[in-house]
């Protein structure tokens, strides 16, 4: 019965997720969970490993653990066409991020102000439904057009590809809201402007933070079709350009770190979320 | 029975003409009020009875501005009720508290949108948190609070804005019996103390006559005032002979009355 | 044209700094790249800007974002018949065995004859695909004698290795590793000598061309010295060429082998480009490009000859003659 | 007085979403919001006309709505390439559709799966995190290496893109089931799997739904990446091919089909979601 | 007041010892439970009354399977309780109806999960629909329907399901008088025809002695049992003579003591 060993039910539900499956008393904190992730990568990594080994495909296609180990130091120390491997990432980090950025400031507030009032949904609809389907490849010609061939357009195209889905969510989060709460709000005083700020904005949060992850997401994999048009430096055109010299070990060495970046961006994200959000799914 | 009501000036706050409310879903429609006329003055107090599903919650939402009667007018001081505003503060059925918000912003809210001084919104919050006993639980979020201890909250959310109308749907449901007096002290005096309108939502008999001015029963499908009768029990429960208030003939008969008129209305089976 | 470098050096006309947008090729302007020859020569700060593809610079063109870009010919002609203004006014280097039809080993195929009804990978509206093309109708096949497949350089690879098709015509450095198990049935060399040449050239936007007739000489002065560096000393070229295109010497040096560059003086000849009073048999390969085009269904109309004849502008390469001697 | 007139409150509400803005009596039928969206294409092309007309951007790049007209009815009437322009919409189509089945099918189980067990999610997460922020053309030929030039692989990219946003819109919407409602369930007699079943899937299907629209609008940016490869038709196809020849007519009439079939695909499912998940935002 | 009830059989079915909940959040632990000792046997009618926020919905947590104490143990025929299961049933404080299915579907849903034949399934799913007076009301959704209306749904859904033990919370707090009567009349029979166990949270002591055979009352912070009275009032509520029961002496005397514990115990302002 000591005090340490004590974990109290909300501590534990919330970790749980699930009430129902409820807390077991004195459980160990032993995370199973992290080492089946663990086990899943371990996997992977053998797998590889051994069919490369093996020799069961082609090592230009599928190269080696060992051969891409080998072209990320490589890359690390002596950088991929004049640029360091850092730079190469930076400047994609920069150009995502900052697109991404625009697309949170942007896609929110509109997002939510369409859901809010069905006229301005009606006037952004159309623009946003024809564009959201359309590859980027499609139109990118049109944005080199109007933004030159700097980093502009590929930040638009970035943009473009993050804003569709946080926009979708929050016009479907608003639609969500429970309607007492705006109620309530507007019996107590609130004006249509502070309902927006005080009740929709909080309310819609837990699925915006969802959004933002596919958003996110969803900008990073068009970064190599952003950064095929006039680029020097940008893991994306590293993996381009490796690709056209069948450099696949160097194909691979970017594919990995624009896979951890991923997960890093997304990680954080989800931070902010149980930072910011504590309250998803409580009532 | 007829009395003239120290809190009532004989103004007409709200007025409902021929009301009519009908739901339409897919498998049918359902008429939640028929011909409802009502006049509510200043002052009044009114407790509003009737059988589950009978359309009081409906009734209430009309008046709040929540919705608009598909027939007839809900008017406010001579002018249609367009939808809410803080002048008519609602006590919902179920606490709508915000879970982004902990207990003392939640109570704070209709001051912060109404642009209190800060020290003023202060004070008020303090207070009324400290009157519906949840001081120690202000820091705390909506979800670690009990049935009981939600209900109080969501009172005092609405109470701090001292509203010139004040509309409650089964305030007092989930609480316990001392906690229920007191919650039907603090609303009787807030309601002397401001002059203020009630519209108030019970199935508790007792509670109706200790603290209505009007009660109005509802009979059900469709919705309608089926009887509308005035007391002045609340007068006397405020002071000290309470107890001999609650037990008097006059009270007996006019309890037994008001049950009568709700049984008979319904048609529930068992 | 001959004094305009005095014209420049007031400064006062100069562009703030001119743009290359360029595709990576083991060629003449690579290395001018990389041993910094333009930014010697002009006098302005350079800015080299990478693309991916030519029909992607003929678009920076048209938004007037570059002023000079490489492509290949196809490129040049569909963006000359376009009505972009542009001009020609370099060859770097014509296409030999650096890019070829290759064949599985198996097929022992030595002749188009021998592919009859195959599958072959090309990368569809590039040099390649039109020497093939070519190749074929002037064969005496029909296109639906084969089938053609579009795809990348490194999705041939994998096709090929997946036997998903049995040729491929494609460039370096995709070119040797399928010639591993392949091997070259034509080449863009033999293509060339049917009368359908292929090159990657220089174009300028017209307008930069007018304005700064100076500067675009000595962009000519600059690939030039590297053409000239290739001749004089090929190692070193190799070598630059390996550094920049982060691949092996012997890679570089094949493939820089596979093409055929061309100084300033060859650049005149009446084969190549000719001269200003003289148009080259340039003008005719693009003209039959356009034709070609047309018969594809790629481009409406088929503008008329003078437009390709007026596209090569050599008084570039002229000047840069005259102020050499 | 009349009964025609009268709208009942419930109607109006569910259409206009949110409660608060209570519904008007004898409102007129008349929709302004279809007058807005009207207005906004109609401006648009007006715009685009009049932008071309007076020549301000070069007509390679822009070309104007006459000579995009004229390249439709061109297409609609020879083809382009060999094939009809229904054969183009058709084999596009196809492929986004199979994909999307595809996704439907196996991310909606799997993303309720793991939100429903946290071991599950643990051995499936790394997997879906690092492939999901990856660029489609990085990772192309390695698709083209395991399933061959054809159909498959073209499939299996739009299937890669739509999967992710579906798995993780899923996880997300199972943290925000009601746990009374999974308790209450369980009291009454459900096993896990009824759980499962009955309680956990009907409880996310409107997030679901939400992620499908952006699963499918992602898939379809996806498709001319994934038509690059040894296409020779798809409409993804023929903008690409159509582009390499500077045809920039053709390419926009490709952009508006998509476009357009992307929104009456979105609607397709937004009629869906209307009529199976009428309960979204009630209580 | 010891007597041998008819209801139980003197075997413990629900077993809690030294059970201490406590909630953790970033302000602070709350301790809703300490040291709660309780058998329930077989049969009985256990009624629980308190202050508001006391913890009788956290009991009630516990002894469902729905949350694990903090120490101490909960046990069930001698087990551990590991989880809910559909021999307790549970009528929740806010009814979980499922909003994707009908009423009808909602009060099925537990036959369903079990399996029972559909004719037979029919036939009790509209006999429960019946005895709460939705019949009308089978095929709307739950959002259609008001407070009590849902209130009444939740119970027909557990009900349906006749569970060896029967846990609610509050279940008719929203309910008129005359509803309320005819409900507890309803589950007053099934407990006594099933010969179920029944563990009923409530805030009104008449409903709490018309129907338990035993009254636990709990103070609050922390939720302690302060108080177990053992009555029988429910046998004599059930016949002819119910109105002269409930004015009875002894009934007054109980009633009166019950209230003095809680009232002791609560410290709210006012
Ligand atoms: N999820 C939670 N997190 C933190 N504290 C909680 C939580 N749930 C309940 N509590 C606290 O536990 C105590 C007991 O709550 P409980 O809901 O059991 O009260 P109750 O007796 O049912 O009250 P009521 O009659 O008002 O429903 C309260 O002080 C409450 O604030
Ligand atoms: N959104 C809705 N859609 C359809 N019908 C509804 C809706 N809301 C309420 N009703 C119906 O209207 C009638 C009146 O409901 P209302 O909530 O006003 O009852 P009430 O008198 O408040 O009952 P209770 O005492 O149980 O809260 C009921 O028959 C109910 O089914
Ligand atoms: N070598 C291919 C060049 S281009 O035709 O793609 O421009
Ligand atoms: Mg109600
Ligand atoms: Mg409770």
């Amino acid at each position: 019965m000591k005090k340490a060993d004590t974990l109290t039910s909300a501590a534990l539900v919330s970790e749980q997720r699930i009430a129902g499956t409820a807390p077991k008393k004195r459980r160990k904190r032993i995370q199973p969970e992290k080492m089946i992730t663990v086990g899943t990568v371990a996997t992977i990594l053998v797998l590889w490993y051994v069919v490369t080994a093996l020799g069961l495909v082609n090592p230009i296609l599928l190269p080696s653990p060992l051969a891409v180990w080998a072209a990320f130091t490589q890359i690390l120390f002596n950088g991929y066409k004049g640029y360091s491997l850092l730079q190469h990432i930076g400047t994609s980090l920069w150009r995502l991020l900052s697109a991404f950025g625009l697309a949170v400031v942007v896609a929110i507030p509109l997002g939510l102000l369409s859901g809010f009032n069905s006229k301005i949904k009606a006037a952004l609809d159309p623009i946003i439904n024809f564009y959201r389907p359309l590859p980027p490849l499609a139109y990118y010609t049109l944005l080199v057009m109007a933004l030159g061939i700097a980093d502009a357009s590929k930040v638009a195209l970035l943009f473009l590809a993050a804003f569709a889905p946080i926009y979708v969510s929050c016009v479907s989060a608003v639609s969500k809201v429970n309607k007492d709460f705006i109620n309530s709000a507007k019996t107590v005083g609130a004006n249509k402007r502070q309902v927006f700020f005080h009740v929709i904005l909080p309310s819609c949060l837990p699925d915006i933070m969802t959004s933002l992850r596919t958003a996110l997401s969803v900008a990073y994999t068009t970064l190599v079709s952003a950064e095929m048009v006039a680029a020097m430096t940008g893991i994306g055109w590293l993996v381009l350009d490796a690709s056209n010299y069948m450099r696949s070990d160097i194909v691979f060495v970017g594919i990995i770190i624009m896979g951890i970046t991923g997960i890093l961006l997304d990680r954080i994200i989800v931070i902010i979320q149980n930072k910011f959000v504590p309250w998803a799914g409580k009532y | 029975m007829q009395r003239t009501y120290e809190g009532s000036n004989g103004k007409t706050v709200v007025k409902l003409e021929d009301v009519e409310l009908v739901f339409n879903s897919e498998i049918g429609t359902v008429t939640a009020l028929a011909q409802v006329n009502l006049d509510i003055q200043e002052g009044e107090f009114i407790c509003v009875m009737g059988p589950s599903g009978c359309g009081k919650s409906t009734l209430l939402n009309i008046i709040s501005g929540f919705m608009q009667p598909t027939e007839g007018q809900a008017l406010m001081d001579g002018k249609p009720i367009e939808g809410p505003d803080w002048h008519r503060g609602v006590v919902f059925q179920t606490p709508p508290l915000y879970p982004w918000l902990t207990i003392r912003d939640n109570v704070d809210f209709g001051l912060r949108m109404r642009n209190i001084p800060e020290k003023e919104r202060k004070a008020i919050t303090e207070e009324y948190l400290e009157i519906v006993g949840l001081k120690d639980f202000a820091d705390r979020k909506p979800y670690e609070l009990s049935g009981g201890m939600k209900q109080r909250a969501s009172l005092a959310k609405v109470l701090v804005n001292e509203p010139s109308m004040i509309l409650m749907d089964e305030p007092f449901g989930a609480l316990d019996a001392l906690t229920r007096d007191k919650m039907q002290a603090l609303i009787r005096r807030i309601w002397m103390k401001n002059q203020s309108t009630v519209f108030f939502i019970t199935h508790d008999v007792d509670e109706a006559l200790s603290l209505a001015t009007k009660v109005i029963v509802m009979s059900s499908r469709p919705g309608r005032i089926v009887k509308v009768l005035d007391t002045d029990f609340t007068y006397d429960m405020d002071g000290a002979n309470s107890e001999s208030a609650r037990y008097s003939k006059q009270y007996m008969t006019m309890r037994e009355s008001i049950l009568n008129v709700i049984n008979q209305k319904d048609e529930l089976a068992v | 044209a001959t004094d305009s470098s005095t014209a420049s050096a007031t400064g006062d006309d100069l562009p703030e700094k001119v743009v290359i947008a360029t595709l990576e090729m083991p060629n003449d302007e690579g290395i001018a790249k990389a041993e910094g020859y333009f930014e010697d020569e002009m006098g302005v700060p350079i800015e080299i800007v990478q693309f991916e593809s030519g029909k992607a610079i003929n678009q920076a063109m048209v938004s007037g974002a570059v002023d000079f870009g490489l492509t290949g010919s196809g490129s040049a002609v569909l963006g000359i018949a376009s009505g972009i203004p542009i001009e020609m006014i370099w060859i770097h280097e014509t296409l030999g065995s650096v890019e070829a039809l290759a064949a599985k080993s198996e097929l022992n195929a030595t002749s188009l004859e021998d592919l009859k009804g195959k599958n072959i990978g090309v990368p569809f509206a590039s040099t390649a695909h039109y020497s093939l093309l070519r190749a074929i109708t002037a064969s005496g096949f029909e296109e639906s004698d084969f089938t053609l497949i579009d795809l990348q350089p490194s999705d041939i690879f994998a096709a090929w290795q997946r036997g998903d098709i049995d040729a491929a015509y494609i460039w370096e450095p995709t070119l040797s590793l399928l010639l591993e198990d392949g091997n070259i049935v034509l080449h863009s060399g033999d293509v060339a000598e049917m009368g359908f040449m292929t090159a990657n050239v220089e174009i300028v936007r017209s307008e930069f061309g007018e304005k700064y007739p100076d500067l675009v000489a000595k962009y000519i002065a600059s690939v030039d010295k590297a053409v000239t560096l290739y001749r004089e000393d090929p190692d070193q070229a190799i070598a630059i060429i390996a550094e920049q295109l982060n691949i092996t010497e012997e890679s570089a040096k094949l493939q820089m082998e596979g093409q055929n560059w061309i100084s300033a003086a060859e650049q005149l000849d009446a084969a190549n480009l000719g001269t200003t009073d003289a148009v080259g048999s340039m003008a005719t390969t693009m003209l039959d490009m356009g034709q070609f085009y047309l018969d594809q269904g790629n481009i409406t109309e088929l503008p008329s000859e003078d437009i390709f004849a007026d596209g090569i502008n050599t008084s570039f390469i002229e000047a840069y003659l005259d102020s050499k001697e």
